[in-house]
């Protein structure tokens, strides 16, 4: 496979292939959206007169050559290799020292494959339940999985940071457009909240291009790399800068108390919405601590205070997480406070700072983007067929759709973290590796454990079990074959990655080590540099 | 021990090509079992929906009542035209055939081990690399040694007379396949459990049996009740995982490893009866109180009776809820050096014997009253492996097993019995309750024979098994209360020794209690007169061959399994302590190291203790026979409710509702109130979110008021922000 | 020795300024041209289509003029500044003067002498944009207000249009006299009126501290601060917006405010950039009040035009901490900024007028409530306008490269404007509020049953949006070719001999709280 | 006589900034602007007997200006008055918010 690849010259095309497939996909979509738009009654149904299938038809397709592109990855991703790998590196903006320069790590890979598997995905939940304005809609989701990848991929921080915010519009439309009763003001809260966050990172992007200015231009320079090496900032400022990244991705993790976006915009959210934030979005906030806010500033991440400060939030966000969704009557937005609580964990094991708790932490991160992307999958279905997501208004369903009571069981084990499902595996190993540098935090979010199966069992238990004693719940139909294409390849990765993670771990392996001894190292050598008064560097 | 291990890891065991290197088959034979069957049931009851299902209500769906029914079965309460599974054939086939398929090769491994002879170190066996992570390498992972091997035969044996059982019981019911793939699953990953090399595979084989449970208590899940057993079950049990996951995290912060071998090597760098190995084993110990159902945890197992009566007696009486046990011999290593540890093990053993045993005295639901029992018996088990008497503890273990299996089949072989008579006749009754029972005898012979052998073995009546196993638990409780290891270690300023005495005396005022309400039980069910009703009666027998055969067995284990590990005063039985030999490559050293070398106890004493028990016993029985009148029981619905203790006991020292008003309500009201309402959406949300965007609403409000439209205003303005500019530039 | 207004050198003077006055000459020519036919729809088209001929043809002469012709210290500059700013200018005057001509259509004004006007300002505003003499700053001041006070008041069927010139006369005139007086004292401080030579004196004589100086920089900063609309001076600007004619209001939230930060920036870093001390605090407080205020006012609006006009006020508090960095780093951004700000300015209003009905007295969000299911296209440039006033990458193009180099302008200065940096990103945030509320009203609100469709657009109209669109998405991925230049466009200081051999560092303040343009100039790295 | 001169002059603007924010007549107001505009004017002046010439010379630019924006005041004044029927600032306030 990888001589195949090598042979077609694969790495050198295939992260701005990963960008430009999406792109060109919605700009076709777009087009004939323009071009025949007459025929389309704005707002009307779009999937009973037949409009919707050139657009969704196209964005499948889309979607599947992506994935497929993106698949050569898992092979010619070198895991011995700890540099970046598939590196392309153009001029995009000469006199502000901005290029255009991709590259990707293990962490990177395992999660533009998630990208491309859950959008492809995406598609097929959206098949039917978005019904109007579907050009618009596919063209969007194109877009915004560009604007995922870029983030995943971007080497420059300019870069980064444009893709940040080019994410944000698409989804901001989403919700907007395609969303449910309060969908205009979840997606104001989305933007602005996330929006608060980015801003002050900008400024802190700004501020390190010109920290690590050449010396021999005078250009700043944005390259992940160089400013990791060259961008050298006193302590004081160092904390400045992390807090501004902190606040970024904290908002978008989302960490406790920045969560409150979370539920209104996953709520608001159609299907396919709710899953592409809580699968992919959520990560990007927990990517950018690993790529950017932590490396970047150790001495100030690691920082005894700060990093406490951060632990006490992750470990509170688990529990509060948890417990808040104990008693959520909405389906989705008891999965969105769980989603708190899961990304708690990955927060937790990220700043425990062992190689076991940051694996750990990123094989969270794929877990949770497929077990909550495939409960929201379900919430979706279920809620095409009765449109109601109150727990309260089911009850006693597994006797009439089957297959969707053993979908949702076996993916609700998995966000439990029932050992032989992927979640078991992040979970344990973000909490063995935590306990070693962080008992007490570690043992206090070990105690999610009998929340999270508290609140999850009961909710599908007022969902499939008990009577069947609503007359409306009597006929609905089970999940169709489309929806089980969707959901099989989920369940399929959930079991797959309970029982046998290892290639992922491996591949993600140097990368999460090179992560944890390098941020152990440079805190070190800033903590001692700043122990011999090192004058404060000026920008 | 280190060459030992090398050599076992160069594949020169001496197992290594015998049949114990089909090892993986045998848990992988319930699990195939598991896809098919699991197949089975989601084919014939999936219904592809419509293809476009925003448009679909319902319409044109009326072919799927079949999938409608799933709750009747031995439970339902309707008239119904039975109609089997499509499938019901197939899944008979399959479901106990990889059982007896396992339990054969199970066997021929058996058979292999015992010929190889003396087999000192484990035979571990790498399939593949679960989680490497750093200097974690945890591989997927089986380890076979004598204690994995006795509980292998368990399992398989007794899981393959409950699941020939259970084709009797459950052929009904619109379920069965899915019945069969749950219990298949739970096999497999009972046989996980207790074959995994290191704890996180155990771990596994210990959640997985944990939701397999779930699903089977909830396995008629239209009804509410079953539906919260299950989630309750599932939730206590994982707030003893939450102890097990500590402990493999204290273990691996300070070990470095997870492997049972390599901790076992490193645990002699512990420190004896140090914090941290206390610590470790009493965090393990919550793990084991949450599976085997001990105090604290003990609540979810009565609750559990809600599932199928097969499956009370596989996973609630003979295998799962003994995992605990298994566990603590298993690291009988850790536990013997932090003597604390095991007082507290001790004792908590003790009082769920006794406190679950007097619940049961007081209990109507047959099964209820088999619920306490396990539970009590399972506190005995404790006792016996706390106090560092692993072989009494594991032997235990077995006769418990063969005993309760037996008395839960044929307490189902009456249930099915009620039911079927009272599904002839349409009425509602509890098939259940005691009180609708009495006088079987006449109508079930061979169960209540079969029942009686079981009761006396639980109550300790040489020769059954029961009298071995736990005559031996209380004589090494008594034993090391004189001289252990434990004897000199101090729990809240009092010595071990008065621990272990106290314990011995709860167990032996425990073993009455047991006697009596056993007793209770089998007077209340099968004699006395009838009190099923006129119509009814004519339809009791005793159940189908397929069914009573397992009890059959059952009854020849439970009459024999005692000889398995004869005590020193019964030699004229047979070899004396076989199974003591048998796993003394296991536990053996730890069980010296409790032991610390004290000489055996005298004859004279030991004849004393075992007379004693046997007293007991017998005068447990007779206490119930003479004081018990089956003629003055009216049915159910005509009785009178209990007052004063007897309503204590009848609601179970109304545990379930403290945990409820303690625990349950405070932490929903909580996260409602205070967590969600309070924080979330008023904290938050409301102040911090909304209050700034409010905030910033305000000022342009303050600003737009301020745009009058007149012009004087704006001039003023103008000149006071002149003014301010001139102070702020002259003004230092 | 350089003497102020030398008017014997020609070269300093009239070949400095034949781009504008050839503009000045046509505007005269067109003038008289429209006052001889009666007012007619037709007429003020053809007037219209002349005007902006002409525009084009100063734009040619600028283009040619650009780094041909080198004219010292004198009065008028002659830089590559200069003519950036008249770039920008004459882009803003084409612009304007194509959505007058439709504007003027819809709200039946027959006025050709409109063009006109719209070129008479544009001249004041090249003016302004050469100036390197107070003398001038002041003449091209008024030369482009007048005219403007004039435009506001073009509709004059409106009493709106007439109360809103008045606010604007009134004011401006009030605020003038501010200008003027701070030009004076600057005067009676230093005794010249040539930037170059204020900022010398200053540094020579350590004028830094003298009381005449400062206050004569802060009833300057009062005055320049008027013009640019910063709060507490910007309370004329909603109203006028308002009032006048959707076209001119462009054109006045676009250009007059270019050329009025033209002036203000290059006064700033040639005159006085050694009383940065002096006048550091009040600018930045001005800067960060405007930008708070103006975004927050700008949430309650509901009226776009007075929406847009916030906006400006806002962005006029971003301009102004690219002028608080004082470097050339902030007057490039400042001009790059400015380009782009024209450009979705005149985007957006084109948006204004293409809804603008006959009679109709505002034009509210409502008015725009599910534009996206009738014009889509209209939805579309406006979303993206909106954006890019808001300063988004790739959807708001441009916008966010503007924003972008400002920020750094303004963290890379001598004395780095982190606070000022920290608001402007901070209120960025606050102005999304009002910027999305548009987006959301047009995209996420149904239409209306019953609301009629937009009438179709003019074809000017279309064509200004079209093209500020299209340049402002693809100057937001290649922003390259502007950037360069925008960074070549520095104001040059042409130092005087008679400084270089006196001690630069004569300040009554500690030497290292008043950087100076030459530190300034040292940090910045050589290219 | 130069202190007395800006002194005088200060006063004199001062005066107009008064009348600007006192008198509610749009003609008044306009005419205290002028006030302001001499005042200044008088600055210049002052400062001309120390520097030379150049200060008169904006003087001369000062005065032409103001005349010009004299012209296009009243104009819109006048634009106004035929609207309003009034030239009071009190009345004149459609634009706000």
């Amino acid at each position: 496979m990888s001589a195949f690849l090598t042979s077609i010259g694969y790495q050198h095309w295939v992260l701005p292939a990963l960008l430009v497939i999406p792109l060109a996909g919605a700009l076709v979509i777009w087009v004939h959206g323009a071009v025949t738009r007459p025929r389309c009654a704005p707002g009307g149904d779009e999937v009973a007169t037949g409009v919707a299938a050139a657009p969704r038809g196209w964005a499948l397709a889309t979607f599947a050559i992506e994935f497929v592109v993106s698949l050569g990855l898992w092979w010619s991703f070198d895991p011995g290799n700890t540099g970046w790998q598939s590196v392309v590196d153009w001029s995009w903006i000469p006199m502000w020292g901005i290029r255009f320069t991709l590259g990707i790590d293990g962490i990177a890979v395992m999660m533009v494959l998630l990208t491309t598997l859950i959008m492809l995905l995406a598609v097929g939940g959206s098949w039917t339940s978005i019904r109007a304005r579907t050009h618009s809609y596919y063209a969007l989701l194109l877009v915004l999985t560009a604007g995922m990848l870029g983030v995943f991929l971007a080497l420059d921080l300019f870069l980064f940071y444009v893709m940040w915010e080019v994410m944000l519009v698409p989804m901001y439309f989403i919700i907007g457009i395609w969303g449910g009763e309060r969908r205009i003001y979840a997606s104001l809260k989305f933007f602005l909240y996330t929006m608060v966050g980015s801003m002050l990172m900008l400024a802190a992007i700004v501020y390190l291009g010109l920290a690590a200015r050449d010396p021999a231009t005078g250009l700043p320079n944005f390259n992940y790399d160089w400013i990791l090496q060259h961008a050298l900032v006193g302590s004081t400022t160092a904390k400045w800068l992390f807090g501004a990244f902190f606040l970024a991705f904290a908002v978008k993790v989302p960490m406790f108390p920045f969560h409150t976006w979370l539920p209104d915009a996953h709520v608001e959210a159609p299907t396919a919405g709710s899953v592409v934030l809580a699968s992919i979005m959520l990560k990007l906030g927990t990517f950018g601590f690993i790529r950017l806010a932590v490396p970047l500033f150790p001495a100030a991440a690691m920082s005894p205070t700060i990093r406490s400060i951060i632990l006490l939030l992750a470990v509170i966000g688990i529990v509060y997480g948890a417990l808040v969704s104990l008693v959520q009557p909405d389906f989705k937005k008891l999965v969105a406070y769980s989603s708190v609580s899961h990304l708690g964990f990955v927060m937790l094991g990220i700043f425990a700072l062992t190689v076991q708790s940051v694996q750990g932490a990123l094989m969270v991160m794929i877990n949770h983007g497929i077990s909550t992307g495939a409960l929201f999958f379900l919430i979706g279905m279920i809620y095409e067929r009765r449109h109601t997501r109150l727990i309260d208004d089911y009850g006693g369903i597994a006797r009439v759709v089957p297959m969707f009571a053993a979908m949702l069981t076996i993916v609700t084990f998995s966000s439990i973290g029932v050992p032989g499902t992927n979640g078991f595996v992040g979970e344990f190993l973000v909490l063995i590796g935590s306990f070693r540098t962080e008992p007490v935090f570690a043992l206090v979010a070990t105690t999610v454990v009998i929340i999270s199966a508290a609140y999850l069992l009961w909710a599908i238990q007022r969902i499939l079990f008990n009577s069947l004693d609503k007359p409306e719940n009597e006929h609905v139909p089970d999940l169709n074959k489309r929806e089980l294409a969707v959901l099989i390849p989920l369940v399929a990765c959930i079991v797959w990655l309970g029982v046998y993670p290892a290639p992922v771990l491996r591949r993600m392996e140097g990368a999460a080590t090179k992560f944890v001894s390098q941020v152990d190292a440079r805190r070190d050598a800033m903590v001692t540099a700043d122990a011999q008064s090192a004058p404060e560097v000026q920008p | 021990m280190l060459p030992l291990l090398q050599a076992a890891a160069a594949g020169t065991h001496p197992l290594q090509g015998t049949a114990a290197s089909w090892l993986w088959a045998v848990p992988l034979l319930p699990f195939l079992g598991f896809l098919i069957n699991g197949a089975f049931s989601i084919v014939s009851a999936y219904h592809a929906g419509p293809a476009d299902p925003t448009l679909a209500h319902g319409d044109g769906h009326g072919d799927r009542h079949g999938t409608h029914d799933e709750e009747h079965g031995a439970h339902g309460d309707d008239h119904h035209q039975v109609k089997r599974h499509p499938f019901a054939m197939l899944t008979s086939i399959v479901g106990p055939g990889v059982l007896l398929l396992s339990f054969i090769l199970t066997a021929a491994i058996f058979f292999a081990m015992h010929g190889a002879g003396e087999i000192a170190t484990p035979f571990i066996q790498r399939y593949f690399s679960w989680m490497p992570v750093g200097d974690l390498k945890l591989d997927a992972a089986f380890q076979l040694d004598q204690l994995s091997m006795m509980m292998m035969l368990v399992i398989t044996g007794v899981g393959t007379l409950i699941h020939f059982f259970s084709v009797g019981y459950m052929q009904d019911d619109p379920g069965y396949p899915r019945y069969f793939a749950y219990l298949n699953l739970f096999v497999f990953f009972m046989l996980l459990l207790v074959l995994g090399a290191n704890f996180p595979v155990m771990f596994i084989g210990w959640e997985g049996v944990g939701t397999c449970s779930y699903l089977l208590i909830g396995f008629w899940f239209s009804d509410k009740a079953n539906a919260d057993a299950g989630k309750k079950a599932f939730i206590v049990n994982r707030i003893g995982d939450f102890g097990f996951l500590i402990a493999m995290f204290l273990l691996f912060a300070n070990l470095g490893t997870l492997d049972f071998d390599a901790v076992r090597a490193a645990s002699t760098s512990l420190q004896f009866g140090g914090a941290l190995v206390t610590a470790i084993c009493l965090f393990l110990f919550l793990g084991c109180a949450g599976k085997s159902a001990q105090i604290p945890l003990y609540v979810w197992l009565p609750d559990a009776m809600a599932g199928p009566t097969p499956v009370s007696a596989l996973i609630h009486a003979a295998t799962m809820v003994t995992a605990g046990v298994y566990l603590i011999a298993r690291t009988g290593f850790l536990f013997s050096i932090a003597p604390v540890a095991q007082i507290v093990v001790v004792m908590i053993g003790a009082l769920t014997a006794i406190f679950a045993a007097s619940i049961g005295l007081k209990q109507w639901d047959i099964k209820k009253v088999l619920a306490y029992s396990t539970v009590s018996q399972l506190g005995y088990m404790f006792v016996g492996v706390g106090s560092g008497a692993y072989v009494a503890g594991v032997f235990h273990l077995v006769t418990h097993a063969f005993f309760k299996a037996l008395l839960f089949l044929g307490s189902g072989s009456v249930i099915f019995a009620m039911h079927e008579a009272y599904h002839h006749t349409g009425s509602h009754e509890d098939a259940q309750d005691m009180r609708n029972m009495g006088g079987l005898r006449a109508y079930m012979p061979w169960t209540w024979a079969l029942m009686w052998i079981a009761t006396l073995a639980i109550s300790g009546v040489p020769p059954f098994a029961g009298f071995f196993s736990k005559d031996e638990i209380l004589g090494g409780v008594f034993a090391r209360a004189q001289h252990s290891t434990i004897a000199d270690a101090h729990l809240f300023g009092i010595s071990g020794s008065a621990w272990l005495y106290f314990a011995y005396l709860l167990g032996i005022v425990a073993a009455f209690m047991t006697a009596t309400y056993m007793t209770r039980m089998m007077i209340y069910t099968f004699h006395g007169p009838n009190r099923t009703g006129d119509k009814e009666r004519e339809h009791l027998h005793d159940a189908p061959w397929i069914m009573t055969g397992p009890l059959l067995v059952l009854g020849i284990l439970t009459l024999a399994g005692g000889w398995i590990n004869i005590p020193e005063f019964a030699r004229f039985l047979g070899p004396v302590g076989a199974l003591e030999r048998w796993l003394d490559p296991v536990v053996g050293a730890s069980t010296q190291r409790v032991i610390a070398g004290a000489a055996e106890t005298s004859p004279g004493l030991e004849y004393g203790l075992v007379g004693l028990a046997v007293l007991i016993a017998i005068g447990g029985i007779a206490y119930a026979a003479t004081r018990l009148d089956p003629k003055s029981l009216v049915p159910k619905r005509e009785a009178v409710p209990e007052e004063g203790f007897e309503k204590v006991l009848l609601d179970k020292y109304y545990v379930d509702e403290i945990y409820d008003a303690a625990v349950v309500t405070p932490v929903v009201g909580t996260s409602r109130g205070l967590l969600w309402r309070g924080v979330d959406a008023g904290l938050i949300d409301g102040l911090a979110v909304n209050g700034s965007a409010l905030f910033a609403r305000f000022v342009g409000w303050i600003g737009s008021q301020l745009q009058s439209g007149q012009l004087g205003t704006y001039a003023w303005v103008l000149v006071i922000g002149v003014l301010c500019v001139l102070g702020a530039v002259t003004i230092r | 020795m350089i003497t102020t207004l030398d008017v014997t050198v020609p070269a300093q003077l009239t070949l400095a300024l034949v781009p504008d006055l050839v503009l000045m000459g046509g505007a005269m020519i067109l003038l008289v041209w429209s006052a001889l036919r009666p007012e007619s729809d037709a007429h003020q088209r053809s007037v219209g289509v002349a005007s902006i001929i002409l525009a084009g043809i100063t734009m040619v002469l600028v283009l040619a003029w650009a780094n041909r012709y080198d004219a010292g210290p004198g009065p008028i500059a002659v830089d590559n500044f200069r003519w950036l700013v008249d770039i920008i200018v004459l882009l803003g005057t084409v612009f304007a003067i194509a959505l007058s001509m439709d504007d003027n259509m819809r709200n039946g004004i027959r006025a050709a002498e409109s063009h006109v006007l719209i070129l008479l300002a544009s001249s004041g505003m090249m003016l302004l944009a050469g100036a390197r003499d107070l003398i001038i700053v002041f003449l091209g001041i008024e030369l482009m207000s007048v005219a403007v006070y004039a435009l506001a008041g073009l509709n004059r069927r409106s009493e709106r249009s007439a109360e809103g010139a008045l606010k604007y006369f009134l004011l401006g005139a009030f605020s003038t006299a501010f200008l003027l007086y701070g030009i004076a004292l600057v005067y009676g401080a230093t005794g010249t009126t040539n930037l170059q030579l204020i900022g010398g004196r200053v540094a020579m004589f350590a004028l830094a501290g003298s009381p005449l100086l400062v206050a004569g920089v802060a009833l300057m900063l009062i005055g320049f601060g008027f013009k640019v609309a910063l709060v507490p001076f910007h309370m004329w600007a909603p109203d006028v917006y308002d009032g006048a004619p959707s076209a001119v209001t462009a054109y006045m939230a676009a250009s007059v405010k270019a050329a009025a930060f033209a002036a203000f920036i290059r006064v700033w870093l040639e005159a006085f950039p050694y009383s940065y001390s002096a006048w550091h605090g009040a600018l930045a407080g001005l800067a960060i009040i405007t930008m708070i205020v103006g975004n927050a006012i700008g949430l309650q609006q509901r009226n776009i035009k007075r929406l847009l006009a916030y906006s400006s006020i806002a962005h006029a508090g971003y301009l102004m901490v690219a002028i608080a960095a004082a470097s050339f780093q902030g007057s490039s951004a400042m001009l790059f900024y400015l380009l782009v700000y024209t450009l979705a300015t005149f985007g957006a209003f084109a948006v204004v007028v293409a809804l603008t009905r006959d009679g109709q007295e505002a034009v509210m969000i409502e008015d725009l409530t599910g534009l996206w299911s009738v014009r889509p296209w209209l939805a579309f440039a406006m979303a993206v306008l909106m954006l890019a006033l808001l300063g988004f990458p790739i959807f708001g193009g441009a916008g966010f490269f503007a924003k972008w180099y400002v920020l750094e302008a303004a963290l890379q200065a001598p004395v780095p404007q982190t606070t000022l940096a920290i608001v402007l990103v901070l209120t960025t945030v606050v102005s999304a509020g009002y910027y999305l509320y548009v987006v959301m009203v047009m995209f996420m609100r149904a239409r209306p049953d019953g609301m009629p469709a937009p009438e179709r657009a003019g074809g000017l109209t279309r064509m200004v949006l079209a093209i500020t669109v299209v340049l402002i998405l693809v100057l937001g991925v290649v922003p390259n070719g502007v950037a360069n230049l925008a960074r070549a466009g520095r104001p040059r200081i042409d130092v005087d001999p008679t400084l270089t051999t006196l001690p630069r560092r004569i300040s009554t303040a500690p030497p290292d709280t008043a950087p100076r343009v030459a530190d300034a100039r040292a940090a910045e790295p050589n290219r | 006589m130069l202190p007395e001169a800006l002194f005088f002059s200060a006063v004199l603007f001062v005066i107009g900034v008064f009348g600007v924010l006192i008198r509610r007549n749009a003609i008044i107001v306009f005419m205290c602007v002028e006030l302001m505009l001499n005042a200044v004017n008088l600055t210049f002046i002052a400062f001309a007997q120390v520097y030379g010439v150049a200060g008169q010379v904006f003087v001369f630019f000062v005065m032409t200006v103001a005349a010009a924006e004299a012209a296009v005041g009243l104009a819109i004044i006048i634009a106004l008055f035929r609207h309003r029927q009034t030239v009071n600032l009190q009345n004149i306030n459609l634009l706000k918010g």
